[in-house]
This record gives structure tokens, sequence and C-alpha cells, in this order.
């Protein structure tokens, strides 16, 4: 996309300016839809009906509160550490909205093609944690400080098993760019990793299981990358009150609140991209059928966009449904049985490919 | 090792029938009763607000005897002899001019023992439950019909008419004194 | 060297989340592990035994219903109990059959708050409004029959303050009828889920010795093996006449007395409450229920102390009488008071998720431990 | 299952002058007075006695007998002079099924009572509360403050029936 | 009130339109300070569940004092706890409401007369917005009390300060 951007302005600045912009738009969007979905969702699991009284069926319950909470006074407590207080929520979505840089929405819109795309990933996202402490920290509450070390511990080692099945997968597909990953599951929704990945024979029915096992393992290690339930220790409601984020008030929340679900698009969309083949569409193209060359890269934006909202939903989902872990059940489910099951399947990966 | 499996099993399995049932309840149709556009019809011995008939009270303050937060206050004036007060509904005679029947709802705890004693059934409890109020002050309801400068009237002529009787006794008990003695 | 570590102080003041209500608890951690636990109440105090001695007999009634304000029917219902046991006044039939219908409705509501707010203790949010949602099915019942919700001053001394409503008894079949499936549905939802299982089961294990000598009643104290609940041991109204078993924690997920024990002993008393309504539903005598309610309460001098099996406990009323109108002392045993007495003793060596676990199993009310 | 005369004649031989007599013609159970200074000894006995096995305090409760006369204070309301303070403990045996009532009596400007913690532990908060209430002081209770009042709270036991309002609590007003 | 401290001259029009936004995103969320006292709090507590629904009108409950906008003191406030209140009521950032639910927060209610240790009324030490009477009061009540605080909200101006 810079490139093509290039070739019209002839001017580095604004491309990159431009690049940069598109997605930021997206998540703001995407982030008052999400909250909206949340609340929606939620209610409706509940048999009750969620915000109504905002337009019709509240879609205009999140611009309220968001527009409520420019009006917040901003209050930070008397012996915080201020200058580490304002910096942490700008820290915490800098470091989820950093990872949509790498993410392909489309084949024609990337923001940058990195050749190591999955590696910046895993390496930008645990600059969240860093936010995190800060916060946690420099809000000077024991809540927080408690929210915060648990929040540490937790999103360090779920590390582990997200890096372990990402290794199996470029394993899997040779490459470490997104990009490529995407463009080899190609159409039709057979090739998708998921199913065994594009070339056919035996090693493709062998692999649907041990695939099938890597995509649970992501999916549950992103879940505790990104704080949703059942692993939303750091700020459980029921114990630590509101855990790091106690302190804040008015828009730096809305920060926090802005960084978690842009986090979780971003989460989800590598999960799609894995396993789903990205902005591939499961039945072939419209555009290509039609002969209209400019209509693909927008139906790949479609496609990307809905799998990445399934999972979206899927999480909400999810944390509707479970209670919450306590610490130390959460490191046994890490240590314990998240990494050995992620190393079997790496093995037994790593074999199959080789023959 | 046969136990690690079992809880991987367990954990996957009792996740998905929990998920089950709450994508189940995404579907039922919601409980909701909208309020302010929706308004369920109340049973009948619903306990919200209460109502004096005034004109059915005898004043006998039996109502604020039976209350155990003692929030209604009633002040009455005896009525003069020649005065007629008319009668309540069921015919009982009035005799009490009730000059004053504040009820405060911010105290009232809507138990409903003041409903039963009263022997005209005056007070009652209505269904409307929408009185909520900006101040504190006019959640206290007056019953009586009196203005006060009426209240006042009734309250100064019962005086005087007490005076009057006064000055009779004295006098009737000077006459008996002159006559005893002399 | 060894490096010296010190406890910190964790307040978990009076607004909580979690601590069902104003109660606060000062947590002295070591790390995330719990030293000491020492509960500070008191800041729901409302001096129900000053107002008792203020006010007359029937006047403490709606008082009584404040105290624990989610079995208020059966606050009253041990109240109305012990001035006839020193009137000495004998009850209508159907007065009795009303009372422990009403009291064993009101015993699923309370238990589905418990259950719904422990779930929402561990993190569970849905099942709390799936709870909530059934309990306002038994509301209903209340306010077509009595007019309130929540405080019913319904039971009254030697009688009741309103007949039931005509279509009571079809609306308690309906009820009994939709109830079932939903208590088998909210235990796959709750208490099978691998996760809940997890987070309670041997957690919080109170031995049946030191329950007995913390004088913990009711389901807290069934959960740790004691089949011991009033309405068997020393049955008062007529709930000898009905057969239904005293469900007691086996230990099916950790030890016996565990959090996971107290909670699944409520699940399963709700039942029992069902079949004790639908055995006594269809038998209601007909008869007058203001009959033996005496103009002018005033007691001879004497004492007594009535116990009976409120949802959380024992819960004793022991009244003083000095002839007068007015008691000369009310003393409430609330169950809840008593209960919590012990969670410094559950709390040794857990960490601080497991302390709101335990709290929540040993489900108290505010209202009843501050009286 | 043991009736409570049968209980009070083991008390009387093993206690003899402590336990100071039973009390029947009350309407519904009979209560046995018990000296306050030595209410510890007797309820351990009860505990562990293999025929009685009281394990279970039911309930513990502080009374102002007001039973002293009533005198002038100087701001014209009156306070009650001498008289009791009573304190009632009702036990129950979870094995034999038997229950009864103790009651024993303190002075009211010195009142002094041993605490039964010791026996069962449930009797903390128990007396904590009746001290908080009428100002019973029971000897080595393990910490004896107030429960349901305020710690700082200056202005006498809530529920003597002599007690007076405050005025003012932290500048709040107290009477309505 | 965060950005808009500055005084503005007199409401002309361009004021009047914002204003009206900007009480519009005030009324139609307010998040409310999961905190419950006593009975009033479990009515309050069944409105926020699946019948009468709170979420309907945008109102979510807050753990913290930080983010909450208004505080429904549902149930007695007794003299321990009045401070805890005060205190409460001081860490919630500005725009911050109150809602006094059932009679013993409006002035005491049953436990006026011999409550010793009983607030006579929230009052004395918050300044109250709206008081919801009832003992306690019916859910739909409490959604009644919200609409009028909503309905005060509405009529709020940002440039002529109350006193």
């Amino acid at each position: 996309m810079y490139q093509a951007l290039y070739n019209l302005t002839s001017n580095t600045i604004i491309s990159t300016l431009i690049v940069a912009l598109v997605p930021l738009t997206l998540i703001l969007l995407y982030a008052l839809f999400a909250i909206w979905l949340e609340r929606k969702v939620s209610a409706h699991m509940q048999d009750r009906l969620g915000p109504m009284r905002t337009g019709w069926h509240g879609w205009l319950q999140t611009i309220a509160d968001m527009i409520k909470m420019i009006q917040k006074e901003d209050t930070i407590a008397a012996d915080a550490d201020k200058k580490l207080f304002n910096i942490a929520p700008v820290l915490v979505f800098a470091g989820s909205f950093a990872a949509f840089a790498a993410i392909p929405f489309s084949s024609a819109i990337i923001g940058s093609e990195i050749e190591v795309g999955l590696f910046y990933i895993i390496a930008i996202s645990s600059l969240v944690v860093a936010g995190i402490l800060m916060a946690g920290w420099s809000s000077n509450n024991k809540y927080s400080l408690l929210g915060a070390m648990r929040s540490a511990a937790q999103i360090v080692s779920y590390e582990i098993p997200t890096a372990l099945v990402v290794l199996t997968m470029v394993m899997y597909t040779g490459t470490l760019s997104l990009d490529k990953i995407s463009q080899q599951q190609t159409a039709y929704f057979w090739n998708w990793n998921l199913f065994g990945g594009p070339e056919f024979g035996l090693a493709k029915f062998i692999l649907i299981p041990f695939m099938l096992v890597a995509f649970i393992i992501m999916f549950i290690s992103t879940l505790a990358e990104v704080n949703r339930t059942p692993f939303d220790i750091p700020e459980a409601e029921s114990e630590l009150v509101a855990g790091y984020f106690t302190e804040y008030s008015g828009m730096k929340w809305g920060m926090f609140m802005l960084s978690e679900y842009a986090n979780m698009f971003a989460v989800s969309s590598i999960v799609s991209i894995l396993f789903l083949g990205g902005y591939q569409s499961p039945f072939g193209y419209l555009g290509n059928t039609l002969g209209i060359e400019w209509l693909v890269p927008i139906e790949q934006l479609f496609w990307f966009v809905s799998k990445t909202l399934f999972f979206v939903f899927v999480q909400m989902w999810l944390r509707w449904t479970l209670p919450r872990l306590r610490v130390d059940q959460l490191m046994t489910v890490c240590w314990k049985y998240l990494i050995p099951y992620a190393v079997a399947n790496l093995i037994i990966v790593g074999i199959v490919t080789l023959l | 090792m046969k136990e690690y499996l079992k809880n991987t099993w367990q954990a996957l399995y009792t996740v998905i029938v929990g998920m089950k049932i709450t994508l189940k309840h995404l579907f039922t149709p919601a409980v909701t009763i909208q309020y302010p556009d929706v308004k369920t019809p109340l049973p009948e011995r619903v306990r919200n607000r209460l109502y004096v008939n005034i004109d059915d009270c005898i004043g006998c303050d039996q109502c604020s005897r039976a209350c155990p937060v003692s929030c209604i206050t009633i002040e009455t004036v005896k009525a003069l002899p020649g005065e007629d007060l008319g009668t309540t509904s069921n015919g009982k005679k009035k005799a009490l001019w009730v000059t004053k029947f504040d009820i405060d709802f911010a105290k009232c705890c809507y138990c409903q023992l003041c409903v039963f004693p009263c022997p005209t059934e005056c007070i009652y409890m209505t269904d409307v439950y929408e009185f909520s109020e900006y101040d504190r002050r006019n959640l206290v309801y007056h019953f009586s019909n009196l203005t006060e400068e009426e209240a006042a009237g009734k309250k100064a002529n019962f005086e005087k008419f007490q005076a009057e009787k006064e000055a009779q006794k004295a006098a009737t008990a000077k006459q008996k004194e002159d006559k005893n003695p002399s | 060297m060894a490096l010296k570590t010190e406890t910190m102080i964790l307040n978990m003041g009076p607004q909580h989340p979690s601590t069902h209500g104003v109660l606060r608890l000062e947590l002295e951690l070591e790390g995330e592990l719990i030293v000491d636990v020492k509960p500070h109440i008191g800041y729901l105090h409302r001096c129900f035994e000053k107002h008792a001695e203020a006010m007359t007999y029937p006047q403490v009634i709606p008082y009584t219903d404040r105290m624990d304000y989610l079995a208020s029917m059966y606050n009253n219902f041990g109240y109305v109990l012990a001035v006839e046991k020193l009137l000495g006044i004998e009850v209508p039939e159907r007065v009795e059959y009303i009372r422990v219908i009403m009291g064993e409705l009101q015993r699923i509501a309370s238990h589905l708050v418990a259950i719904g707010t422990y779930g929402l203790d561990i993190g569970a949010f849905t099942p709390f409004l799936y709870c909530f949602r059934d309990r306002e099915k038994i509301l209903n019942l209340f306010e077509i029959t009595c007019g309130a919700r929540l405080l019913y001053n319904y039971m009254w001394v030697g009688g009741l303050s309103h007949d039931i409503h005509p279509d009571f008894v079809r609306l308690t079949k309906d009820f009994i009828k939709e109830f079932r499936p939903t208590i088998k549905e909210l235990n796959d939802l709750l208490s099978y889920n691998k996760i809940f299982i997890e987070r309670t089961a041997n957690i919080g294990i109170l031995p049946l010795a030191t329950a007995i000598n913390y004088g913990v009643t009711g389901p807290s104290l069934r959960g740790s093996g004691l089949a011991f609940d009033l309405r068997k041991e020393e049955p008062y109204s007529i709930y000898d006449r009905f057969d239904f078993d005293v469900p007691v924690g086996q230990g099916l997920m950790g030890t016996v007395g565990d959090c996971w024990d107290r909670y699944y002993v409520r699940v399963l008393e709700m039942e029992q409450s069902l079949r004790i309504i639908e055995q006594a539903i269809d038998k209601i005598p007909d008869g007058d229920v203001h009959s033996a309610i005496p103009r002018r309460i005033k007691p001879p001098v004497g004492t007594v102390y009535q116990r009976v099996e409120n949802p959380r406990g024992e819960l004793g009323y022991f009244i003083i009488s000095d002839g007068s109108t007015n008691p000369f002392r009310v003393k409430v045993r609330a169950p809840s008071f008593v209960n919590l007495e012990v969670l410094g003793e559950l709390c040794k060596g857990h960490l601080v998720a497991d302390v709101i676990a335990i709290l929540g199993s040993i489900d108290i009310v505010l209202g009843e431990v501050d009286r | 299952m043991k009736t409570p005369d049968e209980i009070f004649d083991i008390l009387k031989n093993n206690f003899n002058d402590d336990v100071i007599g039973i009390e029947k013609e009350q309407p519904t159970e009979p209560i046995i007075f018990v000296n306050p200074s030595a209410i510890n000894k007797v309820c351990l006995f009860l505990r562990d006695n293999e025929e009685l096995k009281f394990d279970s305090l039911m309930n513990l409760s502080g009374v102002d007998d007001a039973n002293g006369e009533k005198v002038k204070d100087n701001d014209g309301s009156e306070i009650i002079k001498g008289g009791t303070l009573s304190v009632y403990y009702h036990l129950y045996s979870i094995k034999y099924k038997h229950k009864i009532t103790l009651k024993t009596s303190t002075s009211r400007e010195e009142p002094r009572v041993e605490s039964v913690e010791s026996v069962w532990k449930t009797a903390n908060w128990h007396e904590r509360e009746a001290y908080d209430m009428f100002g019973i002081i029971f000897n080595n209770h393990p910490d004896l403050r107030r429960i349901l009042m305020p710690y700082d709270w200056e202005a006498g036991y809530p529920l003597r029936k002599d007690y007076k309002n405050p005025e003012f609590y932290q500048g709040m007003k107290v009477p309505y | 009130m965060g950005i808009l401290d500055k005084e503005f001259s007199d409401g002309n029009i361009v004021i009047t339109k914002v204003e009206d936004l900007f009480n519009w995103a005030r009324l139609s969320s307010i998040w409310q300070l999961g905190f419950g006292l006593a009975c009033c709090a479990i009515e309050m507590m069944a409105t926020s569940a699946s019948h009468y629904d709170f979420d309907r009108f945008g109102v979510i409950p807050r753990n913290t004092p930080r983010q909450a906008d208004a505080i429904i003191i549902s149930g007695t406030v007794t003299l321990k706890m009045a401070t805890r209140i005060k205190r409460l009521y001081e860490q919630m950032p500005e725009p911050k409401y109150i809602i006094s639910m059932g009679s013993c927060a409006n002035c005491g209610g049953p436990y006026w007369n011999h409550g010793y240790h009983v607030l006579k009324g929230v009052d004395r030490v918050i300044p109250v917005d709206v008081y919801v009477p009832g003992c306690p009061p019916r859910p739909e009540a409490l959604l009644e009390g919200l609409l009028k605080l909503q309905e005060k909200i509405r009529h709020e101006s940002l440039t002529k300060k109350q006193a």
C-alpha cells in the first residue's frame, strides 16, 4: 500500500502518515463497535436487553460514554508518580496499536510488508506489560500493585505457548511474513492451515488433529495475553476492585479500554491468519469470476474482518460463561498443561513436515 | 498421567457445556420489562403509597398509634356542640375537626400496620410508586383539607368556647357556694 | 542473611464488590498468602434490640423483616413462634401450612441469591442473572399474597396478615414445574464447571469439631458432614409431617467440608424445599387466618428461647417479657453473626482470591450480622 | 436425654456453693443460677462431662435487669443506681439433644464475669457484643473491644435502659 | 468539568447545541458505584438483573469511585459508615450525582426514632440530587428516580454554575 501511495504522491511523509492513519481509524471505529457489541452480547446472553435508550438498540451508547468520559475531572492521586501515571495508558495503547503495522488486512492493505512479521508482533506485544506495570506501580494503591504484579507474571508466562505454536506454524509454512502465510492458504477453505494446509497428500490428513490442538492452544494463550476471562485476573472485579486501573478515571481509563479492545482485535487477527487463511475467502472470489480486478482486495478485507470479529465474539462469549482462575492455577495451566502440549505438538509437526 | 489427561478432558468438556447453555440463552427472548414504556399492572394488594380519604376520617388516632415508625401526625379540635360535621360514608357521626393530618413518606416503612385498625377504612395503600422528589421536605404529605387559617379559626373559637364553659362553671360553683353557706 | 520480609496490611474495605454488603476485612498478607484475617463489623448496626424494647409486640415484626433482608419471611416465622410460645396460644392448621409454604419459598429465594452472588465472587456473571430471573417469580408469588416484594410483615402473632390469593396454589405449581429444569441448567453452568471446581474444591476446609465449637450452623455446618437441621432435629410448627432428607457434604469434589460442599448443599436444599412445598401445597385446609390473632398482646412474665432453621443457619429469639405490651428484652442469635467468626480460622494460608471464595461460601448477610 | 432437674442435681453435687439455685416457675424452660466467678469452670465441666456433653453454646445474651432505684441525674434525666446486669447462656448437646439455660448476674457498677471463650470459641464475639452493649467486662477474654459500635464511642453502653444519645459524633448530629 | 472549566459569555446557539450534546452524553451513561448497604441493595441488584435491567439506561456498576459518576445510597447509613461514604464521595471525579434510595437513606426511615447508631438521612453528609421514597422502593420506583435524575442533568447548563 505504501508503494502505491508513494507513486501517487511521491512524498514519503504523507504516504507514511496515511499508511499509519488507516489502521488507527479502523481501530477506533472497531473499538466503538466492539464495546457496544460486548454490552449487547452480554445482555442477550443473560436474557436482558442491554442499552436501548440511546438510539435504536443503543448504538449511540459508546459515543455517549466517550463524550461523558471527556467531561470527567482528571484526577491524579496525591502521591502518585505523576510522570509514569500519565505515560502508562499511552504506552499500553502504543504497544497494542503497533502490532497492526504487520497485519495484512487484504493483499493491497498492509502496513509494511516486513519479512519477519510474526516475530515483530510477538516482540511488540510485550511492550504492553511495561505499560501495565507502570500503571500499577505509579497509582500508589495496594490493589493496583497486586494487579500489576499478577498481570506481569501472566503475560510473560503466556508468551511461551504463543511462541511455541507460532514456531510450529512457521516451521510448517516456512515463512515468518504474515502476508506470505495468507497467500499460501489460497482460496477454498480446505487449503487453510487448520485443515492441513495447501499441499495435497497423506501429510495433510495426519496433520489435521495436530493443527486443531495448535489452534486451541494458540487461542487459549492469546486469551491470557489480552487479560480476558477466564484469565482476567489483573482486573479481577471481585478481588482486586479494578486491578491496575483502579486509580484511573476519565479519558485515561478510556485509553486502557481502547487498548484492551485493540489488543483483542490484533490477537484474534493473528489467530485467523495463522489458521483460517487471513484474508482468503472460503469459496473463491466474486471479483475473479466477474472479472472485476479491483473488487478482490475489498472482498478480502471483508473476509478478514468477519473472521476476526467472529473470534472477538468467541472471546466475549467466553467472558460471560466462565468463572475466573486463581493466579497459581493460571500458572499451572500455562506451565504444566499448555507448554507440554505445545512442545509435543511442535515435535510431531516437525517430524511430519520432514517426511 | 491418566489424571493429567482426565483433567484436560474435563476442563474442555465443561467449558463447551457452559458455552452451549449461554449460546442457547443468546437466542431465547429477553424477559426484560421496558419500564418507562411498558408498565406492568401491579396486583391489587400491593403496598406502595398511602392515601387517606380525609372526609371519612374521624380523627380517632388509631393509625398513628399503630404505626411502629410514628410517621403519622394528627391534630384534632373538638367540634362545638352546635356545629354539624356530617357523617362518614358508613354512617359514623364525626365529632372532631381534623386540623392536621400529615404522613411523612420519608419515614414510612410501608408495613401496612396502620390500615387494619382504622374503623372507617379511610387510610389504605394505593399502587402509586412513582413519587421520588428533588427535595426531602415535599415528601411530607398533608391530607387535611382545612387550610391554615381555618384550622387556626377552629382552634380559636374552641378556646373561646372552652373559656366560656370555665366562666359558667366558675359562676355556677360560686352560686352553689352562696346557696349553701347562707 | 535471610531477607527480612514484612507483611502488608490490605483493607478489603466496607465498600468492596464482593463482601456481600458493608463488611471490612483486614487482611495481613505475605505477598499473596494470607497470614491473618480480622473482620470488622458494625457498619450496618441498626439497633434492632433497642427498637424491640420501645415497640409493642406486633410492631416489632416489621423490624425483624429488616434483619436478614434476604429471608425476612423466616425472621417473622421465628419471632412469631417465640411470642406464641410465650402466650401459649394455638394457631389454626391453615396458618401452619401457609407458614411452612412461605418459609420454604423464602428459603429457595434466599439460596438463589446466595448461589448467584457466589458465582459473582468466583467471576461468573451469568449464573447471577439467571438466579435473579428465577427469584423474580418467587417475589411475584409473595407480592400477590401480601403486597410487598422483599420485606413482608406477613406472619403475625397468632395468624397471618392476609389470606393467600385465590390463584396462589396454581401459580406455585407452575413455578415448581418451571424451576426444576433451571436447577439442572445451573448445575451444568456453574457447579460442575472445571474452573469453578478448581476454585472451590479443597479450599477453606472446615473440620466438624471446629464447626461445632465455633457454633456454625446451617448449610455451612451440613457442608462439613453433620446432618444437623432444626426442621428434623427439633421440629417446630408442622415440619414433622413432611418427609424430606437433609443434604450433607460428602466431599464429591475434594475433602468433606470445603467451599464446594457448602455451595452444593445449598443447591440440594433447594431441591428438598421444592419437595416440601409440593407435599404441603395440596393439603392446605381451609379456615380463617385472622381467628387466633389476639386483640391486645400482653404475655405473662417469663423468658422463652425459640430457634428456627433460617436459610443461613439457626436463628434464635430470646425474649424476656415483664408482663407489659412491650417486650423487656429481645436478643437475636443471628446465624450469620456466628458463622462469620470462623472466617479467620478458615482463611489461614490461602490466597487473596480464596478469601472471597470462602466468604461467599459461608454466605452472610450484613443486616443480620450487625442487627 | 436428661431433664434440667437431673442436670441441676449433677451440678449441685459437683459445685455445691457456686451453683446457687434453680428457678422453675418460668412458663417455658427452667433457669439455673451460677456464681459469675465460677461460670467458666461450670461450663468446662458441662462440656467435657461424659453424660452431659454440652458441646454447643447456642446463645449468650446480656440483659440489663434495671432493678436498681431511679436517681435524678444532674441534667434532669434519671439513671439507675445499684441493681444487676445478668448474662444468660443457652447450651445444647448435639449428642444427647438436651438443653439448659444458665444465668449469672453481677452488680451494675462493677460488672465482672469470667469469660467462657476458652470453652466455646463462639463466645468470643457474643461476649464482645455483651460488653459493647452493656459494659459487662469478661475477665481474660482475648481482645475485649467494641464490636458493633464505632471503636471510639464514648457515650456509654447503648442497650442500658438509662442510655442517653450524644448530641454530636464526629461532627454529625445524632438525634433527629 | 474536564476541559470546559473556562467561563463562557452567554449561552448562544453554539453553546446550547454543544451543551445539549454534553448533557445528553452525561445523562445517558451514568455509571453507578457498585456499592450496596442493606435491603435496598437487594432491590438495586434486582433492578440490574434481567427483569428491570439497569443496563438499558446505560448504567453499569463500576467498582472504583474513580470511574463512577453516581452513587446510589441504597440502605441505612450508620454513623460508622457515614465517614466512609463522605470519603467515597470526595474520591469521585467532578460531575457526580447522588441518588438516595429508600427511607433509611432519605431521613433515617424506620430507625429515625430510637436508632442511636443511624445517621438520620444521608444528606447530612453528602449533597443528594434525587430522593427515592419506599422501603424498599420497587425497582420501577428506582428507575423512575433515575429518570428524574436524567431530567435534572438534561436541564443543567455548563455556563451558569448553580450554587
